[in-house]
């Protein structure tokens, strides 16, 4: 596994027929860097929760979000964006949903508001068992 | 690869056997809520939602079982979930929805 | 089948390790538009040939390419792009090469030396017994 | 969805035989490659490729083949290829590698 980053991105229509072709590419992405069959479904699972409320929350101006997978040695770091930047935190905060109790227990790390150039990242290493 | 979702109702031995097979995700779960709400709102029979064939499900599938055990309950009914893949049990875990249904492998 | 357009874009590293990922992409991609599994692997070839191209002749400026889905009704046109356009023409217009041959059989109508806004593009329809 | 190729060699009944597993792409091309030319260029028997496992083959993967040919035939010997999966010998049709193969599914 070498140290260098790649970035591989996905733009989608915001459409919910789309959100298993997330799934997909991130189980090609996850299988890559070198996940375990287990954790490429909690991966898959937890962007598919992702997609899902975009694609539920809708925009009014954008037609597409993007999904970045960032693979930087054995870290796999997932940043979602949409050219509509009115949608702003698509979690709220103190939300105690379903999705984004699955998000936190599933990934290492999550950014549920960001101000960076993304509206929404999360990552997850592989572990020592991987 | 494909998101196809299949549902089937099946009765015996007192119970309301619904078999999904396949994935439940935003784009499919709208026929599994149907079916499973109006089951859930009318049945005379415990519901048991047996996964073996279930690949697939996030927070909008288990929101959907959740919103089918408030109907059941109203209607005196209990829900059993069985045969649940390892990946898929851990989401019910994680949200304590394994303390809400039971959970079953056997019946 | 509706009529309206979805654009589904993957950009990749020009490296050799993901041009799989473009074929896990591409299958699901096709699954949607709802061709059978024999195009969807006609399909995941000429994707491939494409890429493999593309990576092996690669480039001094550029780390990505793209690989833009075009699916309007029952067609499907697949662009490619690299944001360095030194590249030009990525396939000899005369070449009699195995990757040439295999993406004109394959591909209903194939544009190899694009003067749009892309480097290479190709398309394909669901046939009739599709 | 993995791109794992797997090549195993064994020698019975007069031939060599290598059977590959996996897919065979531009990046998983490599092992194959040396492997394959190594035997087609030192090999007293003719060869037989098993493509009963192979999954997925395009351009770089022929023309491995096509280049092992060469050797072989330098070294006097043949090469059958054969269990093509049908999307795969398409390949062959279409580059009219078919013709230059013994396709063979049967020794
Ligand atoms: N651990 C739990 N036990 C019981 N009910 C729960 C639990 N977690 C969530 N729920 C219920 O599940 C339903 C769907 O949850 P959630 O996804 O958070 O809501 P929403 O779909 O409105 O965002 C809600 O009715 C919520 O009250
Ligand atoms: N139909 C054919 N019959 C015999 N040899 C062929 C045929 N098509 C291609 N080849 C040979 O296969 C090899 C690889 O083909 P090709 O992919 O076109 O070359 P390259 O890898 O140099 O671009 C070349 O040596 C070429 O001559």
């Amino acid at each position: 596994m070498k140290d260098k980053t790649d970035k591989i991105e996905l733009l989608l229509p915001l459409k919910a027929e789309y959100v298993s072709l997330a799934r997909l590419t991130a189980s090609g992405v996850a299988n890559r860097v070198g996940f375990d069959i287990e954790t490429i479904e909690d991966i898959k699972v937890a962007i598919s929760e992702v997609c899902s409320k975009l694609v539920s929350v809708g925009s009014n101006s954008a037609e597409n979000y993007s999904i970045k997978f960032i693979i930087q040695g054995i870290n796999l770091r997932i940043e979602f964006n949409c050219e509509d930047q009115s949608l702003g935190c698509i979690f709220k905060e103190d939300e105690e949903g379903l999705g984004v109790s699955i998000i936190n227990a599933l990934m290492d790390d999550v950014e549920f508001c960001s101000s960076g150039s993304y509206l929404f990242s999360m990552s997850i290493a592989l572990k020592g068992d991987n | 690869m494909s998101s196809e979702l299949k549902v089937r109702e099946e009765q015996s031995k007192g119970v309301v056997t619904i078999s999904i097979s396949g994935e439940v995700d935003i784009y499919t779960s709208q026929g599994l809520k149907e079916k499973l709400y109006q089951i859930a709102d009318t049945t005379q029979l415990d519901i048991k939602i047996d996964c073996k064939e279930l690949n697939y499900i996030d927070s909008t599938g288990l929101g959907i079982f959740v919103g089918a055990l408030k109907r059941a309950k109203q209607n005196d009914k209990k829900i059993y979930i069985s045969n649940l893949k390892e990946s898929i049990k851990k989401l019910f875990i994680i949200t304590g929805l394994d303390k809400v249904f039971i959970m079953s492998d056997d019946i």
